[in-house]
């Protein structure tokens, strides 16, 4: 790879590329995210150190309390909240990706379910984009939030039967599977 | 009172009454429904309705190797096919630990901007249609042509590209491709102007846009709005800086930024988002190696190691996230996209509140939201 | 002696004097020559709105960089023919909680009072169907049905986009009429008659829009502003705003009650701008500067009808053109111009227009 | 005179007779087979809640009374504008009054804050 021309704007608050402009798939957002969050969390949470970006494993009593004192620290952007089925398992895991529009640190938060009743607090009270995306993981997982202002179906009709991101769904009417492998 | 069922029907009370806006509205640009609940003529509240064009792509991810969900991601916003492309690309990369050749990272760039150019020309001419005038609809269609032009001839698609791969691009660009970007940033860069005499300066544009629509800066960050629609308000957040990607790095541009939030600022941001890309492109150009290779070899099913694997990218309408999950084998455990418009949209009822319902068509029109992103 | 086509006054005259010979008395000879005027009108009617759709999709095409219709006939001259037909073998549908005689009514109210108003249009020396001595105060009265007829029928659809649309016309239609009225008032007070003939024959030495001083120009800029609006054309077709009202007030009309519509729209930009040709450009008084009779005599060349439709033509082309570069104006920030500036604006160029009259200060006398 | 009023009569009629022969030709033409679905008001392909017929904004009804208020005032003064050649300055100054108190009357409702959209 040749690199004769240096990047013009080194400086880029929140960059961690190298002079050859290839991104390095390591540590997310600025220097001080490791610190900050050993300071949030303690040491109770499930940490997966070597993901990128950082994941936490965190119990669902304690969602509320992480994601406010995250939302204090900073964190004010919740990229995306979204829920992976894992039936082998018997569980449901929620994935909150959650940022800060400033230094774009990134960390992921995830909080497995009993796949028979899910059910969490919402967090739609502290970042409002979260109410959407609850309603979205509600309609398609059948995850329920509590306290929700407005927990309906968003994508899907209110009469449609099932949730159709679990992997036991089975629809032949509208769902035409292809197995590979 | 703003969140009312769907199917009821509604006694209204003296003054207030509903009313629906969409699924087929000439301003929904999509099937997005809105049941506005109006006094007169003054929008109190407005609830969305979406789902209409739910394809369930992320359900059929789940069915799909690496390789055969590229064309779907072509389909989300299919204004920003490039970037979608890129943002999956990236995750299979980040998962499968591809390297990407250097050339194909500069075609990236170039595609990828040509694409937000082409989108925001369509975005110029439907917002002046929106608002009344029809001729801007044209001019912007005229000149998206020649971007599309530009891809038919690399891709051989005018709109679902399809072109950007896991490890580079599908293949290598056309022999005149150096020479057609370069005309048409040449020929496009007095257009910006045009289009600045043609609407931009037009006094009813101004009167119907200047303070209509403001979404303050924290109420933008609270329901995750990005990209023009947060930038107007005066937030300095542009993946392309806040998180690099690619060789966006090595590029000298600025964000575009405005101060007051209103559907005027939304505008200006995205015309000078234009010009930016315009200067991206050049850069890019200047600096692209003449020859090597394009695409890095790549198993035909790539394995998804365990684990979970994110990718972000600045699409033409804000941050397109991607969130993959993987199990060790060739099918995805889980997709998730974030689209931008799905959060900008959810903005939308706090943004409307108050104004006429003429106001709630600038509004909509200069958050410009494509269904097919929203509803995936 | 000269040809027909120039003198048209004698024209109407001989018709008459043959067609009381051949009748026998001079009421049936009225009898057939009301005949002729309404099977010329209707005749004329439907050619012109053919013509002007014709012609505003042309201009909007080359305004917008494309041709326009060219498919259906040479350049697309039959392309409007075609749309007829279609509209025509279209089902018309009422909507079922509508009010069904109002629904109907209501496009026959419009078209029916643009269809009267055409009656008193000049086109040429001695021609018009109607001269009253108040034919100015009578179009405005019999143009203003047309505003009822909108009124209802958007009304009568029991649609919310549609009532909303009928509101807004209500509120925005009347309140333009006031302005221009008020622009054509001020005008009134130099040729001192509501005749159209003699309001023609008054420009002789010169066309009042300069004649006037300075008024005659406000005016007639007031007044082109304000019958835009009247007619419900961009910026001011809030009435319809179909980004915002699907449609507004004839959302709900299909086949031949939307052609009625359609119809009545084209044929008022011809009105108003016939109005204004008459009272601002001469009518159908050829461009004369005294002194200059040889130039004067070449302009006498063109029969003075091709002088009408040529000043109406300019003038409808100024409409359309206002249509395809400007956007749609809120309906507040309308109401807001209407009230707060052109209003004011016209109660001023009246009194002054009264002062310079009084003063006898006019150009050419 | 009256033969003019006879000739308007004839004009309208012929335009009514216009818009009924179009509406007569077009059910003969076109097909005519109604059902609830087509009947059904339109509302961006919803089933539609409630009436159209709702109560509205005062805001427009001020305007019409203005209008109204105006439009008859202005009727007045088209005899005056006629013969204002004849009726010399006293009659300029009597309409330079009465135009006053019109002008008054729009700043009047101007400051009260009519011409406010509501």
């Amino acid at each position: 790879m040749t690199n004769e021309k240096p990047p013009e704007n080194q400086s880029t608050p929140g960059t961690n590329a190298d002079i050859s402009g290839k991104p390095i798939p390591t540590e997310s957002g600025s220097k001080e995210l490791r610190p900050k969050l050993k300071e949030i969390f303690g040491a109770d949470a499930a940490f997966a150190p070597e993901s990128d970006p950082p994941r936490i494993t965190i119990k669902p009593e304690s969602l509320r309390e992480t994601a406010t004192r995250l939302r204090e620290s900073g964190f004010d952007y919740l990229l995306l909240l979204t829920a992976v089925d894992y039936p082998d398992e018997g569980k449901i895991q929620i994935v909150y990706a959650i940022t800060n529009f400033n230094e774009a640190d990134e960390l992921t938060l995830t909080v497995d379910l009993d796949r028979n009743a899910p059910e969490i607090d919402t967090v739609s009270d502290i970042w409002r984009t979260a109410d959407w995306h609850e309603r979205e993981v509600f309609d398609l997982f059948a995850v329920r939030f509590r306290n929700h202002p407005d927990l309906r179906r968003i994508l899907l009709d209110d009469n449609w039967e099932g949730y159709p991101l679990r992997k036991d769904y089975v629809d032949n009417v509208h769902n035409v599977v292809k197995r590979h492998g | 009172m703003s969140n009312i069922p769907a199917d009821t029907s509604i006694e209204p009370d003296f003054e207030d009454y509903y009313v629906n806006m969409g699924p087929q509205h000439p301003s929904t640009h999509g099937v997005l429904r809105l049941i506005v609940k109006l006094a007169g003529e003054t929008v109190l509240g407005v609830t969305p309705h979406i789902g209409f064009v739910h394809r369930g792509i992320e359900k059929m991810a789940e069915a799909l190797t690496a390789q055969q969900f590229f064309p779907l991601t072509s389909r989300l916003d299919y204004l920003s096919a490039h970037m979608n492309n890129w943002a999956w690309a990236m995750a299979i990369e980040k998962a499968a630990g591809i390297e990407v050749p250097e050339r194909a990272e500069y075609i990236r760039i170039i595609m990828s901007e040509l694409s937000r150019i082409s989108s925001h020309q369509l975005w110029w001419g439907v917002f002046g249609m929106d608002l009344g005038a029809f001729t801007p609809f044209l001019y912007g269609f005229r000149d998206r042509e020649r971007v599309n032009d530009i891809f038919e001839k690399t891709c051989g698609v005018r709109l679902t590209m399809n072109y950007i791969c896991a490890g580079g691009v599908r293949e290598d660009v056309d022999r005149d491709f150096e020479k057609d970007v370069r005309e048409f940033t040449d020929y496009f860069e007095p257009m910006i102007d045009e289009y600045d005499r043609l609407l931009s300066g037009n006094i009813i544009i101004q009167e119907r846009t200047k303070g209509v629509g403001v979404l303050d800066p924290e109420t933008a960050k609270q329901y995750g709005c990005t990209g023009p629609t947060l930038r107007a308000g005066g937030v300095d957040y542009d993946v392309r800086k806040n998180r690099p990607y690619g060789l966006y790095p090595r590029m000298d541009f600025k964000t575009a930024v405005a101060t007051e939030g209103d559907s005027w600022a939304r505008y200006v941001v995205r015309l000078e988002e234009m010009r930016q890309s315009l200067k991206i492109i050049r850069q890019a150009l200047d600096q692209i190696p003449a020859e090597g290779p394009v695409r890095a070899k790549t198993p035909m099913n790539i394995k998804i190691p365990d684990g979970h694997y994110l990718s972000r990218v600045e699409a033409a309408r804000g941050e397109f996230a991607l969130y993959l999950v993987g199990n060790g084998k060739i099918l995805p455990q889980r997709v998730k996209l974030r689209s931008p418009g799905f959060s900008n949209l959810s903005a939308l009822p706090e943004t409307v509140k108050g104004w006429r319902i003429a106001d709630l068509v600038t509004i909509m029109s200069t958050f410009d939201l494509v269904m097919p992103d929203i509803d995936r | 002696m000269e040809s027909y086509i120039y003198r048209t006054d004698k024209l109407i005259l001989d018709l008459t004097e043959w067609l009381t010979e051949a009748t026998g008395s001079a009421f049936a000879a009225e009898v057939v020559k009301m005949s002729i005027a309404a099977a010329v009108l209707s005749a004329f009617v439907g050619l012109l709105a053919m013509i002007l759709i014709y012609i505003e999709r042309k201009v909007a095409g080359h305004m917008q960089q494309r041709v326009g219709p060219m498919r259906v006939g040479p350049h697309g001259i039959l392309q409007t023919v075609a749309d007829s037909i279609k509209l025509v073998a279209k089902e018309g549908l009422t909507p079922k909680n509508a009010d069904a005689f109002i629904f109907n009514l209501a496009p026959l109210l419009v078209f029916a009072s643009s269809f009267a108003c055409l009656s008193f249009i000049p086109f040429s020396p001695g021609m018009t169907i109607v001269s009253f001595n108040v034919g100015l105060l009578f179009i405005l009265g019999i143009a203003s049905v047309g505003v009822l007829g909108i009124l209802a029928g958007g009304w009568a659809s029991n649609n919310k986009w549609s009532v909303l649309g009928a509101m807004r016309s209500g509120a925005q239609i009347i309140s333009y009429e006031l302005s221009a009225t008020l622009a054509l008032l001020a005008i009134v007070p130099f040729f001192g008659t509501l005749d159209f003939q003699e309001i023609v024959l008054s420009q002789q030495k010169g066309w009042w829009i300069w004649r006037a001083p300075g008024v005659g120009l406000l005016g007639f800029l007031i007044y082109t502003i304000a019958s835009t609006a009247e007619c419900n054309r961009t910026p001011f077709d809030i009435a319809e705003g179909e980004s915002e009202l699907t449609g507004g007030f004839h959302t709900e009309y299909s086949a031949m009650k939307f052609a009625m519509f359609f119809l009545a729209e084209f044929i008022n930009i011809f009105i108003v701008s016939a109005i204004s040709a008459t009272v601002f450009f001469g009518g159908w008084m050829p461009f004369h500067i005294e002194g200059l009779d040889t130039l004067n005599r070449v302009f006498d060349l063109l029969p003075p009808i091709v002088w009408f439709f040529g000043k109406v033509a300019c003038l409808v082309f100024v409409v359309m053109w206002f249509r395809w570069t400007f956007p749609r104006l809120r309906v507040d920030q309308l109401m807001h111009f209407e009230w707060k500036y052109l209003m004011p604006l016209s109660l001023i160029n009246l009194a002054l227009a009264a002062i310079a009259v009084s003063a006898g200060l006019y150009f050419f006398n | 005179m009256e033969i003019n009023i006879l000739y308007l009569l004839t004009i309208l009629v012929t335009g009514v007779i216009f818009v009924l022969g179009g509406f007569f030709v077009s059910r003969l033409v076109g097909p005519n087979n109604p059902n609830p679905v087509k009947r059904e008001p339109y509302e961006c392909g919803e089933i539609p809640f409630g009436e159209g017929w709702t109560r509205f904004n005062v805001g427009y009804y001020i305007f019409a009374l203005l209008f109204l208020i105006f439009e008859v005032e202005v009727v007045f003064f088209f005899p005056w504008a006629v013969v204002l050649r004849e009726i010399g300055v006293l009659g300029l100054i009597e309409g330079l009054i009465f135009l006053f108190v019109l002008f008054f009357g729009l700043i009047f409702a101007w400051r009260k804050g009519y011409l406010v959209w509501h």
